[in-house]
């Protein structure tokens, strides 16, 4: 079958992914601050003065209307909540948490009602329930605008947290989200939105749970996360004029985890590198580092290597934001070290 | 009072259902056969009832830690119920959940709630979805007076307003959180009066006498199925016994609990029903020994299932996940 | 009106002094010249500084995402506060804070805030400091009508209600939160009146007047100060700017925006006390050339300061932590 | 010196190191819903009616008053916030967030504010915070009163992580705590209160940041939390019996993590088992493991085994829950694999 593709951005994957799985389904509907924007304003309501903070759901009301794309008010654990309560009852939302930053505002009703609901029910409750949400470093937006945090929800049984690389990735793995039935968590990189690459027209879905080789090699597995699957290429493609061939793995799903992949890639590298953004204490990076100590162990011919964030909050200025940031060179430092 | 002979009778019955349930959890538990803590309703009757008379099993109600009242008057199994408190198998959540969470969402039942203010937004979200839908369902938000305090309970009265959703926010104030007075931790002096921040009606009822929930409720909620939006409904009454079953209950003095069962709930409905003629005393008996016998049943049916196997730990935890990845890391 | 000269001038100065320096941001940061994103207080200036007109250093201010007017008003140097917006070792927060974390607190002012309703916890904090010290020390809040829905801010009106905290809640209703009109967000008629809800003052105010937001900031703060406990202020105002700085405002009309100019807060200001005879012209016009020159050093200052070194942003996270484990993990 | 101990509850020696804290610096002020109890009843004005959900703060009020105790509302976001901008005005607040599993109803005040503060102000403000909480399965208490959850707190930046094991630490890292000019998250497990222990009578401090070795030996190091360390020696006492000789450290603090007593423990042993009662993914189990295979790579002869709760929440019924909780079993288990 040959599939129409043509290059788009991060951002219009997310906001077809949005559209297509709206248009398909009555019962997905989606709310948060300002997603359409202006609302009850006449000269904007059929069109939306804002599309969301930073566009992803630009247009979408003049296509669903007000009645299932809603503008909140500024109460994520009230808006948060009720998208749990919609979907125990029967709805699809999808709900927007501007940046992930706010989380602290609103956890209770992701992690202790949205995750457990299920659990306690005994089974007898599904929570079709999408959080899609801001992260990442690099955009001058400091200390409370500009962290990572999928590992606080990549902890919590009942959730599933997902973080695309890609546009291509953006929209199947959206679509899967929307489709599952458990609640996910879906992190998407403020300075990704602008990237472009080829995407398929219609409906794809691509699997929660798998992670994918963005690029294949021998010497060392570089595990990766979001926008550093990107700087984990650039570290590749640097070193691969000095003969050293690295495997990266971009991570997609968090939880569930795709141990198969890692291990695998292990057992043929026999060396580990994982980039994170987030901060270093419990995070996913440690998580896959830990993975491969305990099963991994007898693959292992050097230490793991961590490149994440520091233990600092995101710092404003761009001289020390940058120095934040895990960069291509750590990475390339990293791997210098074990292989 | 024009309410029908067969509501009354149900009214009755829910009523004395949750007093015996209540009441013989708490010698269940003094007799240390439940696991936890369990915080009983009894005493707070008249306004589960009074509100959830109104509704069927296509509406929904969100509930709190002090649940028990709610599920039974939303139409949830006693022995269910009565399995999950003993930890069974057999449980409404199959030993999951608890006191604390008891579920059953094809009753319209949204789970009792161990974090004070978490129903609020979830209520909203019932509403939500039979908006969209274009439903007439509707949604009845129960809280308590400490609960008033809680950040959500503000977000969702707003949001329920400004969206006009089908919800209607159940105040239960028992006069105290924990061992601490309402008149302590609220800075107003009523708290239904907090409606007008979110411009919606606002009434303060007698929660121990169940027509007077039945009246106010029943305007909120025919209001709510209307499609005008939500209401504040203040149900001031009190509860039996102490927060959890084991509070010695030191910040209540001994008039204070007697004045409460002066305005016992049930005796007061007997009473009017009655002295008016609405129901018989025979019947009124009847159904006491039925609950009676129902709730006998209840605790036999509970400590004859068994416990769930320890691995039963592992499941419903999703719809979906790599089984592997849901047992210990070890 | 009663108010001294010196304090009218130092009044029109920081007013003067919030425009100029909001003004000269907005075109330094469409020059490039400013990382991140700035939310410009223009337009609101009679509120902050109709507020901080009553305190001294030692009162203390929260503060929100628009905080730059807020540390004008209480006196953050201008020099320090335009150096952090460049990013640069001499700023308020050498560089690691930018537009939304501004802060000073030698001058009483915690900081501005990244969270929406992130402030009024912070000032029942600062309040309660005073209170347990038994000082007459005072906390002001600012927060938007955006900042009305959050949880947090009910939830610190109750508290300073019950604790009767020395705060002020000042809600600068700009109409707006983002793109979002308040008469949408806001399920009351108006944001003063919620203050019913915790049995306070609540007064609504022209937020473009600045002798009407001193005049009912001087009454609540002096109530503050009296140990009489908390009031709300509904400042209604506007913003000249857009949400943030690249906002194309496609929600207001052309019409709007004209009636703002017309209500201009310094405009007004100054015909009031010119045409009362209050303060002569000549003594506005060196206060405006005297902030002009002020922000055109604070400029200079700016980008003649140094970046901070990259490695600055492993200090100041804790007070005391081994240096090893904040640094990456590789 | 002759130091004066007798044996007094875990719950009794927390009581001591807030009392005498109180006793010696007037700026320190303690809050929480019912940590008297009765505010405004007459007749336990100055007694209090509860002392705390589970006692550990009884009989302070009629010592220090309703305004050094203050009972609160429920609004967590709000008095820890209160709390956040007290400290950092001049007082020393102890906050009680009764059970950790409510930490989503007030995080951003926790982590955005409180933990942050400091930094974003570029170093120029302190807040000499402690929030007391209560962790832990075995109560059956079910799935939103049983959660460690401290790997969240592990994880951010600017805070500090106590979790004390023992009467005597308790009190000593208490005295730490609230002595420390930054914000302190202490974590208490509710089946520890009415354990015993030698305590010392008078103030005594415990240094954040360094763990304690609660049994030497030579085959493996078992790196434990809180109830976890009496798991851990059960483990270790039933191996002795077979000659396997278990070392057990208690981490007491896990930010700052003592990275060197783990690694010099694993330089001796060469094997590393980490028991820990939260939840597995991004957990500080994982974070022992990864620093294992980092920095202690060369030491290891086995792979690390992780020995924690599952990926799921905690369930009520004792025959599941006792499941959930690690068990001498299981580290016996963990242990054999790897010696
Ligand atoms: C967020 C949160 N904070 C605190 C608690 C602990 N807690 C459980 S019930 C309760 C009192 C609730 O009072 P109220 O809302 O009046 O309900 P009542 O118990 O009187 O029915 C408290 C403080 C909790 N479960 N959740
Ligand atoms: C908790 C939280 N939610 C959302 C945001 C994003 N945000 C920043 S400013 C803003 C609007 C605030 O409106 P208002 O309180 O009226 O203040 P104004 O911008 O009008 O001064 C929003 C939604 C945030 N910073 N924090
Ligand atoms: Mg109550
Ligand atoms: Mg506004």
């Amino acid at each position: 079958m040959v599939v129409a593709t043509r290059v788009i951005s991060y951002r219009e994957a997310l906001n077809e992914a949005i559209r297509l799985e709206m248009r398909r389904d009555p019962t997905v509907v989606i709310m948060g601050e300002d997603i359409a924007g202006g609302a009850g304003i006449g000269h904007v309501e059929n069109v939306g003065a804002w599309g969301g903070v930073l566009g992803v759901t630009k247009s979408l009301v003049s296509e669903f209307g007000r009645q299932r794309v809603l503008d909140t008010p500024i109460s994520e654990a009230g808006f948060i909540g009720a998208a749990v309560g919609a979907a125990v009852t029967g709805l699809r939302p999808i709900a927007e948490l501007m940046f992930v930053d706010f989380f602290g505002v609103c956890m209770d009703q992701i992690f202790n009602q949205g995750a457990k609901l299920r659990y306690m029910f005994g089974g007898k409750a599904k929570v079709p329930l999408v959080i899609r949400t801001m992260i990442g470093a690099g955009f001058g937006a400091a200390g409370q605008h500009s962290g990572c945090h999928y590992a606080v929800f990549t902890h919590m049984p009942g959730l599933k947290t997902v973080a695309p690389a890609t546009p291509y990735d953006a929209k199947g793995l959206l679509i899967a989200a929307i489709r599952d039935d458990d609640p996910v968590i879906f992190f998407e990189h403020k300075l990704l939105y602008d990237t472009t690459g080829e995407v398929p027209e219609g409906e794809y879905v691509i699997p929660l749970g798998k992670a994918d080789v963005k690029r294949e090699g021998s010497d060392v597995t570089v595990v990766a996360i979001a926008r550093m699957v990107h700087v984990a290429l650039e570290a590749a493609a640097r070193l691969a004029g000095e003969g050293i061939d690295v495997e990266v793995i971009d991570l997609r799903t968090l939880s569930p985890l795709d141990e198969e992949a890692i291990l695998e890639s292990l057992a043929k590298t026999r060396r580990l590198v994982v980039i994170d953004e987030d901060n270093p204490r419990c995070s996913v990076a440690a998580d896959i580092a830990a993975l491969a100590v305990d099963k991994g162990f007898d693959y292992l011919d050097a230490p793991v290597k961590m490149v994440t964030a520091p233990h600092t909050p995101v710092p404003f200025s761009p001289s020390m934001e940058q120095f934040y940031i895990p960069s291509p060179q750590r990475v390339i430092d990293a791997i210098r070290e074990v292989v | 009072m024009d309410i029908p002979q067969e509501k009354l009778r149900w009214i009755y019955e829910r009523m004395v259902t949750i007093r015996r349930f209540e009441d013989r959890v708490a010698q269940e538990f003094a007799a240390g056969k439940l696991p936890g803590f369990v915080h009983l309703y009894a005493g707070e009757e008249a306004i589960a009832v009074g509100v959830c008379a109104h509704l069927t099993d296509r509406d929904y109600i969100t509930s709190t830690h002090r649940g028990h009242g709610h599920c039974i008057a939303k139409g949830v199994d006693v022995r269910s119920m009565m399995a999950e408190l003993f930890g069974r198998s057999t449980g409404a959540c199959k030993g999951k959940g608890g006191s604390m969470h008891i579920a059953d969402v094809d009753k319209g039942m949204l789970g009792a709630n161990g974090i004070v203010g978490g129903g609020p937004p979830l209520a909203c979200g019932a509403g939500l979805m039979a908006k969209v839908k274009g439903t007439d369902q509707v949604a009845a938000c129960f809280f308590g007076d400490g609960a008033a305090e809680q950040g959500t309970t503000h977000e969702a009265m707003n949001l329920a307003a400004i969206w006009k959703l089908p919800v209607v926010f159940v105040c239960e104030n028992n006069l105290y959180a924990e061992s601490t007075p309402w008149t302590y931790h609220c800075a107003a002096s009523d708290i239904a009066s907090r409606a007008a921040a979110y411009d919606m009606p606002g009434v303060l009822v007698d929660g121990a006498d169940v027509f007077a929930v039945y009246e106010a409720a029943g305007e909120a909620i025919a209001r709510a199925r209307r499609g005008e939006g939500p209401s504040l409904l203040e149900c001031r009454g009190f509860r039996y016994y102490g927060h959890f079953q084991g509070d010695a209950v030191t910040y209540r003095t001994k008039e204070e609990e007697e004045e409460y069962r002066r305005r016992d709930p049930i005796e007061r409905f007997r009473k009017t029903v009655l002295s008016q003629g609405l129901v018989t005393e025979d019947e009124l008996n009847a159904i006491d020994e039925a609950v009676a016998r129902e709730i006998e049943q209840a605790v036999r049916f509970a400590e004859a299932s068994p416990l769930p196997s320890p691995e039963e730990c592992l499941t419903d935890v999703y719809v979906d996940y790599p089984v592997a990845q849901l047992a210990f890391r070890h």
